[in-house]
């Protein structure tokens, strides 16, 4: 990384990746929120039977954050895990299989939305629970450190799994014993309908990094480079064998939290304001100033990724159901052990 | 079945009788609070709470941070020193995370002190398949505290059961545990107007019969009534009882039935294996009532998987009408 | 019983033998880790894990911070990842933290992903009362595991069992569970050397009979053993089956037990309601095997209370041999 | 209290207690280190079934946490709780009883050293579970807010404890909703065989008070004065509505962790350090430079609670034991609901 590129008017993105790898960032944030918007309009045409939660808006902060990961590299995501999927590199068609329960899906209908994996790509998964893939990013990073894969877990979290106690032991171990892990919160200001000032005792939760003796930086998350920059450096520290650390992406979810939320806990000018600080148009911004795309390159992008969607759908739609005579399957691995 | 209930008769949900229970709570006792995440403006996941916090203020219904643990933990020591908490689970499911306050403390602490405080602690626990949340929010775990000396553990299956039942529980000097069934938050029924109770440990006979003693717990209850109509058509005449409470078991209730019929089916929806279901055929087993038994006991419970996303593979893992029906005529086959 | 066994024996004690199991599985396989609190250079709560930690390191014998939940999940994520944990909680009471982890994440992983990946974690759980340790530290909460499709969960009685039973759950891809008594690390047995497993999912026959089968779970195996030769004395002749796995129960040896000698008695510590021994009772309550009974299934199963402090009334509330005598000859007072 | 005799000299204590209180919590300290001899010797003589964690050496922070509180206040303690018990004025006789698990005991014989609790006298309780006490202070706490009583909770717990995700959440809920609460870490350097440096990612335990926006204040825990001084000071905030505090006091256990420790994990040069640095000694020394007392008067002090202990024995040896009948009472509340 041209770390003697010191010009301050040149975003940090601009200055680490090739303008390929910027294409294909803004290319995955795009799919991001049209995956959303897919699975958005599929639940509103009544395709889908559970719930859904839904990222757009913070499709910075899950691209942003898997620039400097390989496949070997590990992630643990959330309820809210459409977009980390997608910046892991998982295939589309195969998440809104799983979406709509196919199986055909990642997991053969069985997950859903909230379960959705991708272990081929380092994506060890979404998590129903609140908190609850801290303390398993943490195990895969010492997976990493005891077997020297070399590899980082990067760890997805929200402010509202700040309070939850796996969110302490989590972090305090992996300061410990000097773990490969990084711990990324997406601060969208609410847990649900709770907001951070009625959750949280701490006024931003990098803070919280020094519990632990490690460092925490809160940025824009809505900032593709800003999150990159962040990440990219506690991704290095931590394979570089200089342990975890905390990053805290601010940013912001437009929709409700799931499908039955009816906004009332805060107001249509809050979602407004966000709504105007949009990540994409911001990268792609970016990328238009620095000259490695322009306006009809955008479209361009637009229409293939568009297209790519409604190929997945397309494809997922026409996939078989599971067998219902199969529901008790893979409960136990089934080959003898080795 | 409840002496005290007021004649005047509506129609209510499940949800809105529950609420209708915590509202009349709220405004009869000072120290009732409501705690759980979301259950203030956004008037909680299933839309339980509601409104009340318009009503009583956020330092009455309060929400909680995502720390069920702590949460849990604060409603057993608000609950030693003088509160009457009820405490919402937003998901059964995440009462994993509370085990530790629930069993070891709430459960405990009474006994361990040699009786000298006790824990009027009401907590609550939207439960069990059906809303396609999958295998971490769909799950009937009413069995592991049912295994707790200290607790008792309710199943209303019903609005009027639902209202009464936490009527009972905040009257009750030591913790009580309340497993809701989310899919019958919208179902109607008659809901007595204003005060009174429907007693923790008592089933309730929502059918007489005298061929086959149907033991249901929850939404199971319902779907049993259900299955008893078509099996009264074909001349069987099931006897339908909803379980009601898991803890203390109601064996009278339970025993009388099957001394009758000579024959028992056990119905819910919770994993079989040291299920509900074990319990009540044990229970059976060793008693007097074995005598009378015409046949094996049959339970019907959840299938040995966690609950699956796609609709059709989650219906295929609890039991569903058809089921009922054919277990109840496959104990029957020799008589007829 | 074990056809890998060797035939050299000596006797060790159960902590010993679990000892050597985990040595071996350290010895031969990189992978193999083991996490809990205090097992490095204090030796386990229990010694059981000795002084391992000097053989193979701390890096390999990990103290963990008392963190029972992150700890939990840490061994999932491990597990997850190439490693083989072997997590001990320093007492099964402290499970009731990271049950979140064992439950929703360890046991279900598997199968929400749609078989994609596999969780191989043991986890050693010391339990059951006898230490004066009261009602925080001396449960016997194997019933809740074993009501968790996608765990597997054993239950050792003697040293060769935990040594066989462990190397066997390391074998297995699958999460297993490994309730080990207290009272029995001490307790000294053959145990073959070298490296043999004890299958998961087999019951076994611990003295063959007539008259009654006595189905019993860890310690209770033994104390079956004893009054089993008092009633021998007696011109009872009892079947005494140790029931090693709850999860997945060895259906078929329970049945042909029961089947021959058509009368069923239940012996676990753990609290009877919703106990293992309900489970045994309604499985064999249901099968074919029902026609076989002459009398009740009897159960015999911890006290409903939490375990006392006092020595005589923590006695007093778990299955003693006396217990198990006047069971048995109730059961048997119709024949004689 | 004399906030304008600014005399750096006076310790604290001198200056904020008069004589008669002074000479109160000296005896309650000197109580407290011959309980645990007494409980130790009981042991050893084979009187004991269970397991015991004794406090010697960790009296200045028991009696010193306790010294605003009245009979309103409560406190939650620990595993390690003699200290705490005799700090809120418990009567010995009954504890020693329920030690020896008799019926006449604070528990009846069914808790035990680990459960024995003292709710007259605002002890909810030593708990087995080490850092289950800190979410229940906070409860006490919530109804103390709620029904305006203006009792204060003081929430011991350990080092140990300072890792669970329990001591996270608490602290966090207490911040937030503001409530009348101290946590008081005994931070005695090690959880049962573990290190603070090897378990926690944190220089100081009380650090961590800046996660939950709290003060917190690290101090000599064998300095009765210091601590007293500290948790005095957080508990006027408490008690004033300024909300919680976390107060961390220093100090070491002289005993085993339990009956079966070997010390294999710290040194005899550790141990004796530790015991040069006797709080009781400490205690006793700063009263008798104050003229509070001479060391005949210590003597006296001496003899009376040597005496008081052996009273204390003889009672609990000759109460009876409970009927093995009513092994499974008060499992449940007999009398109906109100
Ligand atoms: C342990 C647990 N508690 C509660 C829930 C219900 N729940 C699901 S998402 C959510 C809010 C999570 O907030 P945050 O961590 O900020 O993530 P966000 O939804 O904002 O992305 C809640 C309360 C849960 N799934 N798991
Ligand atoms: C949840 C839980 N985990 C583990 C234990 C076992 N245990 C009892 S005391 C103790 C050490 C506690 O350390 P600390 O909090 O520092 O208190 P100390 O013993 O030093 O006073 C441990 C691990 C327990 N009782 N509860
Ligand atoms: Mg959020
Ligand atoms: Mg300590």
């Amino acid at each position: 990384m041209p770390d003697t590129f010191k010009d301050g008017n040149v975003p940090y993105a601009v200055r680490a990746y090739s303008p390929e790898v910027l294409l294909a960032a803004l290319k995955k944030m795009m799919l991001i929120r049209k995956f959303e918007e897919g699975a958005e309009d599929s639940y509103t045409r009544g395709l889908i039977h559970g719930t859904m939660h839904l990222s757009i808006g913070q499709e910075a902060s899950a691209v942003g954050s898997c620039m400097s990961l390989t496949d070997e590299d590990k992630i643990t995501s959330t309820h809210r895990g459409h977009g980390h999927c997608v910046a892991k590199g998982a295939d589309l068609g195969k998440m809104f299989a799983e979406f709509f329960g196919k199986e055909t899906g990642y997991c053969k209908g069985r997950g859903g939305s909230m379960h959705i994996a991708d272990p081929a790509k380092g994506n060890l998964g979404a998590n129903g629970i609140v908190g609850g893939g801290l303390p398993i990013a943490v195990g895969a990073a010492l997976s990493a450190k005891r077997l020297g894969t070399g590899a980082v877990t990067v760890c997805f979290f929200g402010d509202g799994a700040n309070n939850e106690g796996a969110f302490h032991e989590a972090l305090n171990m992996a300061a410990v014993w000097k773990l490969p892990v990084v711990f990324v919160c997406e601060n969208n200001k609410y847990g649900m309908s709770t907001s951070t000032e009625r959750s949280t005792a701490v006024k931003n939760i990098a803070d919280r990094s020094a519990s632990y003796s490690m460092p925490g930086v809160t940025v824009d998350g809505n900032d593709f480079s800003a999150v990159a920059e962040a990440v990219d450096a506690a991704v290095e520290r931590a394979r570089s064998g200089e342990g975890p650390s905390l990053v805290e992406n601010v940013t912001y979810r437009w929709r409700g939290h799931s499908k039955s939320d009816r906004n009332r806990y805060r107001t249509k000018e809050e979602i407004a304001e966000w709504m105007e600080r949009d990540p994409i148009a911001t990268m792609a911004a970016m990328l238009i100033d620095h000259k490695i795309i322009d306006q009809d390159g955008v479209a361009a992008l637009e229409a293939e990724t568009t297209q790519i969607i409604k190929d997945a759908i397309t494809f997922a739609s026409g996939s078989p159901d599971p067998d219902v005579s199969e529901a008790t399957r893979d409960v136990y691995t089934q080959e003898a052990a080795a | 079945m409840n002496m005290q209930a007021k004649p005047t008769l509506r129609e209510l949900s499940y949800a809105e009788a529950i609420r209708e229970a915590m509202d009349i709570a709220l405004s009869q006792d000072e120290r009732v609070i409501l705690m759980g995440e979301d259950i203030g403006v956004y008037g909680g996941a299933f839309q339980v709470t509601g409104d009340l916090v318009e009503k009583y203020g956020t330092d009455r219904v309060m929400d909680t941070p995502i720390s069920e643990l702590g949460g849990a933990g604060i409603a057993v020591g608000a609950a030693l020193t003088g509160l009457r908490p009820i405490f919402e689970f937003q998901f059964s499911d995440f009462a994993a995370l509370a085990m530790e306050q629930i069993v070891n403390q709430a459960a405990k602490v009474r006994y361990m002190l040699g009786g000298a405080v006790s824990v009027p602690l009401v907590m609550r626990f939207p439960a069990g398949s059906g809303t396609g949340a999958a295998a971490q929010h769909s799950q009937s775990l009413e069995a592991w505290l049912g295994h707790v000396p200290g607790l008792k553990v309710v199943q209303p299956s019903t609005p009027e059961d639902a209202k009464g039942l936490l009527l009972a529980a905040l009257e009750d000097p030591d913790p009580v545990m309340i497993f809701e069934h989310k899919i019958l938050y919208k179902m109607k029924g008659p809901v007595p107007e204003g005060y009174y109770t429907t007693p923790i440990g008592k089933a309730a006979i929502r059918r007489t019969g005298k061929d086959v003693s149907i033991i249901a717990t929850s939404i199971m209850a319902q779907k049993a009534m259900t299955a008893a109509e078509t099996l009264a058509g074909e001349g069987i005449d099931a006897e339908v009882i909803d379980l009601r409470t898991v803890r203390p078991m109601d064996r009278e209730t339970v025993l009388a039935s099957v001394r009758k019929t000579g024959r028992l089916l056990c119905v819910y929806e919770g994993v079989k294996t040291l299920g509900v279901g074990a319990e009540i055929s044990a229970m059976v087993a060793e008693s007097d009532a074995f005598d009378f038994l015409d046949a094996p006991i049959i339970r019907l419970g959840g299938a040995e998987s966690p609950i699956p996303y796609n609709p059709e593979l989650e219906k295929a893992v609890v039991p569903q009408v058809p089921d009922i029906l054919d277990a109840a005529r496959g104990l029957l086959k020799g008589r007829i």
